[in-house]
C-alpha cells in the first residue's frame, strides 16, 4: 500500500517534471527540471531496492550530462527565441510520425508483457545468478545475459566519442 | 555552427587586482583576450596644473602625492631638477643620505610590488611577508622624518633633517634582516612549480620592442636591456659606488621577477656603501632664501622603483612658482605596455601582467 | 520501531548538527592556521583568542540584507546555495566514524547508513553539488559569475573523472563499494590503502582540492581575477551557504580519504599486533585525528601556493591525472586477478 | 597663507638661449644640419640640455633621422609635453624628450604650434608617443595629425576645454559642466549600456 502511494506520487512528479522541460520558456530552467526529473526517477529506482542504479541514474545523468547540456545552454545565446518556436509547424510532421512511432511501440510492449507475465525478468537474485548484492547482480546481467548489447553500445559510444573528436579537431 | 560572439568584460576601476582605480576593458574569446582598453584617469587630481600654483619649496610636499609608495624618490627627482635649473651644489653628506633615502624607498616599492604581484597569483602569504619588511622601512623613515608614507623628506639644496643618532646602525641591522628575507620570499615562490608555470613565457616582449613601447626601469631592463639611470646618468651620489644592473634574458613575467628580486640585494649593497662612506658636514648648500630659478627649461631624470621618472620644469625667472611644471610618470609610460602585453593571453595573466610591469595609480593619472 | 526510526533520526540531527558547528569552526581554524603561517594572530577579538568569531560570523551573515540583483533569475537565485549546501550535508550519511560504539549500555553503530553502494553514493552527491556553483553563476546576470560558472563547470567534470577512475581501482582494491566494508577490508590486509595504493591516494587528494574549488584550483572562487567568481553577487546568508558548503565538502573528502586511505576508524598498522596498546584510543578519535590531518594539509597549501591558470588546471587534469588513474585501475586489475 | 599668485604679465616664451662659443656641440646635432640643411633653425643650451627647435612640417624627418643616425641613435622617446604660452601667436611649444639607450646622451625637440593647428604624431616613429601625445592632446588640445587613437585620456571622455592651458582656471570650469546636464547623464547612460 505505501509503496504504491510512494510510486504513483513519484510518477506523477515524474510526469510533472516531464512536462515542465518541454513547456519552459527559459531554457536553464527546462534543463533545471530535467535534473529534477532524473532525481525523481533515481527515488523511484530505490524504492524499487536498485540502490546501484539508483547512484549511476544520479551521478551519469544528473550529475554528469545534464551538467554539459546546462554548459552548452548557458554558452549559445539564450535572449533569442530558438528558431522552432517562431515558426509552430516547422518539422511537425517528422514530430508528428516520430511521436506515433513511440506511441505504437509503447503499446505494443504493453499488449505484449501483458499477455506474457513472466517475460519481465527481476533482478532479483536466482538460481542462474551466482551472486548477491544489488551491483553484483547488475554486473554479473551485464557481462552475460546483455553482453552483446553492453558491447553494441560502448562501440556505439566509441564513434561518437571518435566523431566528437574529428569535428573539434576540424574546428582548429 | 554557434553564434559566438566576444565577451567585454569590464575589469575595473574596482576590482581586487587592478591595483588602484585602473580600468581595463578586456574583448574575451572564451577566456582568451583578443582585446584590451585601458582606461585611467579615475585618480587625476591635476597635480601638474596645481604645482603651477605652489611656489618652489611647497612643490616638494605634492610630489610625495604621485607615487604614493614611493613618495621619497619623486622627492629627490624634483629637487635635484630645481638644483640643476638653478645649478645649486648639494653637500656630499645630503647626497649620500639622499641616496641611502632612495634605495630604501626602493626596498618599500619592491616589497610592494612584490607582495601584490604574489597576491595576484594567488600566493597570499608573500604578501604578509614583503609587507612585514616594508613595516620596518616605514619605521625607519618615521624616525628620520616623522612620517610614514608621504615624507617631505627633502629640500631644494640638501636635507631639511640630519639622520638622528643610532639610524645608521638601524638601517645596517635592517639590511642584515632583508637580506635573509629575500632568500625567504624566493623559498616560495622562484622555484615554485606552480609560480614558473604561470610567470614564464607569459608577458614576453623583447628588448628592441620594449625600448619602442616606452617601458623603462625593472619592466624594461627584465626584457635584457641594461638601462639604469643611476648608472648611465648618475645622480645623488651613484657614481660613487659599486653595484650591478640585473638585467632579464627572455622579457617574461618571471624575469621581471627576478631583476626586481636581485635589485633588493643590489639595494642593500648600494646602502651598505653609502653608509660605510657617509661623509661628515653640512646637509644643505648655500640656498638663496628666496627661491626663483632663472628662466629656463630642463628636464632631469632619475631611477624610481618603477622607472625612469623625469621632471621638465620651465621657470619664467619672474615669478615665485613654476611657470610648466610636468613630469614623466614611469608607471604611466609602462602601463601603455598592457594592451600590448595581454594581447592572447587569459584572463589570469591580465592580473599577472598588471603586477608584473608594477603600476601606482596616483602616479599614473596624477 | 526505535532502531528504525528514533535512533537513525537521532543520528542524523546530531550528525548534522555536528557537522555544521564543525564547519563554523572549519572557518576559524582555516583564519589561525593561515594567521600563523604568516606571522598574524588572526581572529582575536571575540572571545579568548577568538574562539566565538564563527558565532559572531553567523549573527552578522545572518542579519545582513540580502540582496538579489535586479536582472537576476531570482528562482535560480536563491535555489543555487541551497543546491550546493545539502548534497555536502546529505554525502556525510555513508561516512563512518567508527564501527560500533558502547553507549549506556546500548550498542550503536556510528554511521547513518551503511549503503552497500557507499562510494558510488559520494560521488553521485559531489556531482550534484556542481550545479550549485554553475547555477549561481548563470542566475547572477553578471559577467564575472559566469565566466566562474564555466570554470567551475568544466574543471569539476574534468577531476571528476580522474577521482572516479581512482576510486573505481580503491573499489577493485577493496573488493565493496560500501564505506564500512572498505575499512573492514583495511583490517583484514593488515595495513592501511595508502601504503597498498599511493598513487591513488594522490590522485584522490588532487581532485578532491580540485573538487572542493581549494587552491591551489580555486579559479572558480579566484577573487583577484574573477572578483570572487560565482558569489560576486551573493550576500548574507546565501553567501555563507555557498561559503559553508565549501568547507562542508572539504570536510566530506578529507573524511573519505580517511576512511579509503588511512584506515577510518583503524589505528596504524591494524595488522601489527606490536602496536595494540594504541587500541585504547577510541576509534573515532582516530578517525577525527586524521581528517584533520587531511584539513590542516588543505589550509597549508592554501598559504602557500599561488593558483594555477585555467588551461595549466585542464592540462593537468586530462593529460596527467586521467592517464595515471587509467594506468593504475589497469595495473590494480591485473594485480587483482593475478593474485 | 595667501595662495602666491602671478601679478606679473605672463611671458611671451623661454629664453632658450643660443649655446655660448666655448661649448663643443654633440656631433649629432653637426652631421643633423649636414644632412638635413635648414631643418633645425634653431639649436639652445641650457644647464646641460641641448634643445633642437624646429617647425612642425620637417618634425618627422629630424625624428627619423634622429632615431637612425648611427651618431644619433635616439630610441627611447622619454617624454612628449607641452607649455603654453598665451600671447604668443603660436601658443604651444610641443617638447619631445629623446634619450639614446646605447650611446646614452639626450636632446629635446621643440616645435611651436598655433592653437587648432595640427602636429604630425611621432607615435610611428617611437610606438610610445601614443599615450604621451594623447595625454597633450587631452590637457592642452593639440591635434595629432595621424595618430591612431587620439582620444581623452586622463579627463572624462565628454570632458570641455583642455585644463593645462594657462586661461584655465585652476578650480576647474565651473559651471562648464552643468551647461546641460541632461545631455551629459545621456551621455554616461549610453556609456554603461
Amino acid at each position: 500500500m505505501l509503496e504504491a502511494v510512494v510510486f504513483y506520487v513519484l510518477a506523477a512528479f515524474i510526469l510533472g517534471f516531464g512536462v515542465l522541460v518541454i513547456t519552459a520558456r527559459n531554457t536553464v530552467h527546462s534543463v533545471l527540471f530535467l535534473v529534477a526529473n532524473f532525481l525523481c526517477v533515481a527515488v523511484l529506482y530505490v524504492v524499487l531496492a536498485a540502490e546501484f542504479l539508483a547512484v549511476i541514474q544520479v551521478l551519469v545523468y544528473a550529475g554528469g550530462i545534464v551538467v554539459l547540456y546546462l554548459f552548452v545552454v548557458m554558452l549559445v545565446n539564450l535572449r533569442a527565441v530558438p528558431e522552432a518556436r517562431l515558426d509552430p509547424r516547422r518539422q511537425s510532421r517528422l514530430g508528428f510520425l516520430l511521436t506515433t512511432a513511440l506511441l505504437v511501440e509503447v503499446i505494443a510492449i504493453m499488449v505484449y508483457s501483458a499477455n506474457r507475465p513472466g517475460a519481465v525478468s527481476t533482478l532479483a537474485p536466482t538460481a542462474d545468478v551466482p551472486v548477491s548484492g544489488n551491483t553484483e547482480v547488475v554486473g554479473w546481467l551485464l557481462y552475460t545475459d546483455y553482453l552483446i548489447p553492453f558491447e553494441v553500445a560502448s562501440v556505439l559510444l566509441l564513434v561518437a566519442m571518435i566523431g566528437a573528436i574529428l569535428l573539434a579537431r576540424k574546428e582548429a | 555552427m554557434f553564434d559566438t560572439s566576444e565577451l567585454v568584460i569590464n575589469m575595473g576601476p574596482q576590482h581586487p587586482s587592478t591595483h588602484g582605480v585602473l580600468r581595463v576593458v578586456l574583448r574575451l574569446d572564451g577566456e582568451r583576450v583578443v582585446g584590451a582598453d585601458v582606461v585611467i584617469g579615475y585618480l587625476h587630481r591635476g597635480i601638474e596644473k596645481l604645482c603651477e600654483h605652489r611656489d618652489w619649496l611647497q612643490i616638494v610636499l605634492i610630489t610625495d602625492r604621485m607615487d604614493y609608495v614611493a613618495a621619497a624618490s619623486n622627492n629627490l627627482g624634483y629637487v635635484e631638477t630645481v638644483e640643476k635649473l638653478m645649478s645649486l651644489e648639494v653637500p656630499p653628506r645630503a647626497r649620500y643620505i639622499r641616496t641611502i633615502l632612495a634605495e630604501l624607498q626602493r626596498i618599500a616599492s619592491h616589497c610592494l610590488w612584490l607582495g601584490t604581484h604574489a597576491m595576484d597569483l594567488g600566493a597570499m602569504t608573500v604578501f604578509l611577508y614583503a609587507f612585514r619588511e616594508r613595516e620596518l622601512i616605514l619605521d625607519l623613515f618615521e624616525d628620520y622624518c616623522g612620517a610614514r608614507l608621504t615624507y617631505n623628506a627633502m629640500r631644494i639644496g640638501g636635507l631639511p633633517l640630519d639622520i638622528p643618532p643610532r639610524w645608521d646602525e638601524k638601517v645596517r641591522a635592517f639590511c642584515d634582516i632583508l637580506d635573509t628575507k629575500v632568500y625567504e620570499y624566493e623559498e616560495l615562490l622562484t622555484r615554485n612549480r606552480i609560480f614558473l608555470e604561470r610567470t614564464r613565457g607569459v608577458g614576453v616582449i623583447g628588448g628592441d620592442e620594449a625600448i619602442a613601447i616606452g617601458l623603462s626601469g625593472p619592466a624594461l631592463r627584465g626584457s635584457g636591456v641594461p638601462r639604469d639611470v643611476r648608472k648611465d646618468e648618475p645622480y645623488a651620489a651613484y657614481a660613487d659606488f659599486e653595484f650591478n644592473v640585473p638585467i632579464g634574458m627572455a622579457g617574461d613575467t618571471y624575469d621581471r621577477y627576478l631583476v626586481r628580486i636581485e635589485e633588493f640585494r643590489q639595494s642593500t649593497r648600494i646602502i651598505r656603501q653609502a653608509l660605510d662612506g657617509l661623509p661628515a658636514g653640512p646637509i644643505l648648500g648655500k640656498v638663496p632664501r628666496l627661491i626663483k630659478p632663472p628662466a629656463g627649461e630642463t628636464y632631469h631624470a632619475i631611477e624610481s622603483p618603477k622607472g625612469e621618472i623625469g621632471y621638465f620644469i620651465v621657470s619664467d625667472g619672474k615669478s615665485n612658482v613654476p611657470y610648466r611644471f610636468r613630469v614623466r610618470p614611469p608607471s604611466f609610460c609602462n602601463l601603455q605596455a598592457l594592451p600590448r602585453l595581454i594581447q592572447g593571453h587569459l584572463v589570469a595573466d591580465v592580473v599577472a601582467l598588471i603586477g608584473s610591469i608594477d603600476i601606482v595609480l596616483g602616479e599614473v593619472d596624477r | 520501531m526505535i532502531d528504525t526510526y528514533v535512533v537513525p533520526t537521532l543520528k542524523i540531527l546530531v550528525l548534522l548538527n555536528a557537522v555544521l558547528v564543525a564547519v563554523t569552526y572549519m572557518v576559524l581554524l582555516e583564519r589561525k592556521i593561515i594567521a600563523w603561517v604568516q606571522v598574524r594572530l588572526g581572529p582575536m577579538r571575540v572571545g579568548p583568542h577568538g574562539v566565538l568569531q564563527p558565532i559572531a560570523d553567523a549573527i552578522k551573515l545572518l542579519l545582513k540584507e540580502d540582496i538579489t540583483p535586479a536582472r537576476a533569475d531570482r528562482l535560480v537565485f536563491t535555489l543555487a546555495p541551497i543546491v550546493s549546501m545539502v548534497p555536502a550535508l546529505i554525502a556525510f550519511a555513508v561516512i563512518p566514524f567508527d564501527s560500533e560504539i558502547t553507549l549506556f549500555g546500548y550498542t550503536l553503530s556510528l554511521y547513518v547508513a551503511d549503503v552497500n553502494v557507499g562510494l558510488l553514493y559520494i560521488v553521485a552527491t559531489t556531482s550534484i553539488s556542481v550545479y550549485g556553483i554553475i547555477l549561481a553563476g548563470y542566475a547572477s546576470n553578471s559577467k564575472f559569475p559566469l565566466l566562474a560558472g564555466l570554470r567551475a563547470s568544466a574543471q569539476l567534470i574534468s577531476y571528476e573523472v580522474a577521482v572516479s577512475m581512482m576510486l573505481v581501482s580503491m573499489v577493485v582494491t577493496a573488493g565493496t563499494l560500501s564505506m564500512v566494508g572498505i575499512v573492514e577490508s583495511q583490517r583484514e590486509a593488515g595495513v592501511w590503502f595508502v601504503f597498498i595504493q599511493p598513487v591513488a591516494f594522490v590522485i584522490l587528494f588532487i581532485g578532491g582540492l580540485a573538487e572542493t574549488n581549494r587552491a591551489p584550483f580555486d579559479l572558480p572562487e579566484a577573487e583577484q581575477e574573477l572578483t570572487g567568481g560565482f558569489h560576486t553577487e551573493y550576500s548574507g546568508m546565501r553567501f555563507a551557504l555557498f561559503f559553508l558548503a565549501e568547507y562542508a565538502n572539504m570536510i566530506v573528502v578529507s573524511a573519505v580519504a580517511t576512511t579509503l586511505f588511512l584506515g577510518g576508524w583503524l589505528r596504524p598498522f591494524p595488522g601489527a599486533g606490536a602496536l595494540a596498546f594504541l587500541d585504547f584510543v577510541p576509534g573515532w578519535i582516530w578517525f577525527l585525528m586524521k581528517t584533520f590531518a587531511f584539513l590542516y594539509v588543505f589550509i597549508w597549501i592554501r598559504a602557500t601556493l599561488p593558483r594555477y591558470r585555467y588551461d595549466q588546471l585542464m592540462r593537468l587534469g586530462w593529460k596527467v591525472l586521467i592517464p595515471v588513474a587509467i594506468a593504475n585501475l589497469i595495473v590494480t586489475a591485473f594485480i587483482r586477478v593475478l593474485l | 597663507m595667501p595662495e602666491p599668485t602671478r601679478t606679473i604679465a605672463p611671458p611671451a616664451g623661454p629664453p632658450d638661449p643660443p649655446p655660448a662659443p666655448e661649448i663643443a656641440v654633440p656631433s649629432f646635432i653637426a652631421t643633423l644640419h649636414e644632412r638635413l640643411p635648414g631643418a633645425v633653425p634653431r639649436v639652445s643650451y641650457w644647464v646641460g640640455d641641448w634643445t633642437l627647435i624646429l617647425e612642425s612640417p620637417r618634425l618627422l624627418d629630424v625624428a627619423h633621422y634622429l632615431r637612425d643616425a648611427p651618431d644619433a641613435r635616439f630610441n627611447f622617446l622619454s617624454d612628449v609635453t607641452a607649455s603654453d604660452w598665451p600671447v604668443r601667436a603660436k601658443r604651444f611649444d610641443v617638447i619631445y624628450t629623446l634619450y639614446s639607450i646605447p650611446l646614452r646622451h639626450r636632446v629635446r625637440l621643440k616645435i611651436h604650434v598655433a592653437d587648432g593647428e595640427g602636429v604630425p604624431t611621432v607615435s610611428g616613429i617611437w610606438p610610445s608617443a601614443n599615450w604621451l601625445e594623447r595625454e597633450v592632446f587631452d590637457l592642452f588640445g593639440v591635434r595629432f595629425e595621424g595618430h591612431p587613437d587620439l582620444r581623452r585620456i586622463l579627463m572624462p571622455d565628454d570632458w570641455q576645454g583642455h585644463p593645462q592651458r594657462k586661461d584655465y582656471p585652476l578650480e576647474g570650469p565651473g559651471e562648464l559642466l552643468l551647461e546641460g546636464p541632461m545631455e551629459w547623464l545621456r551621455l554616461r547612460k549610453t556609456d554603461i549600456e
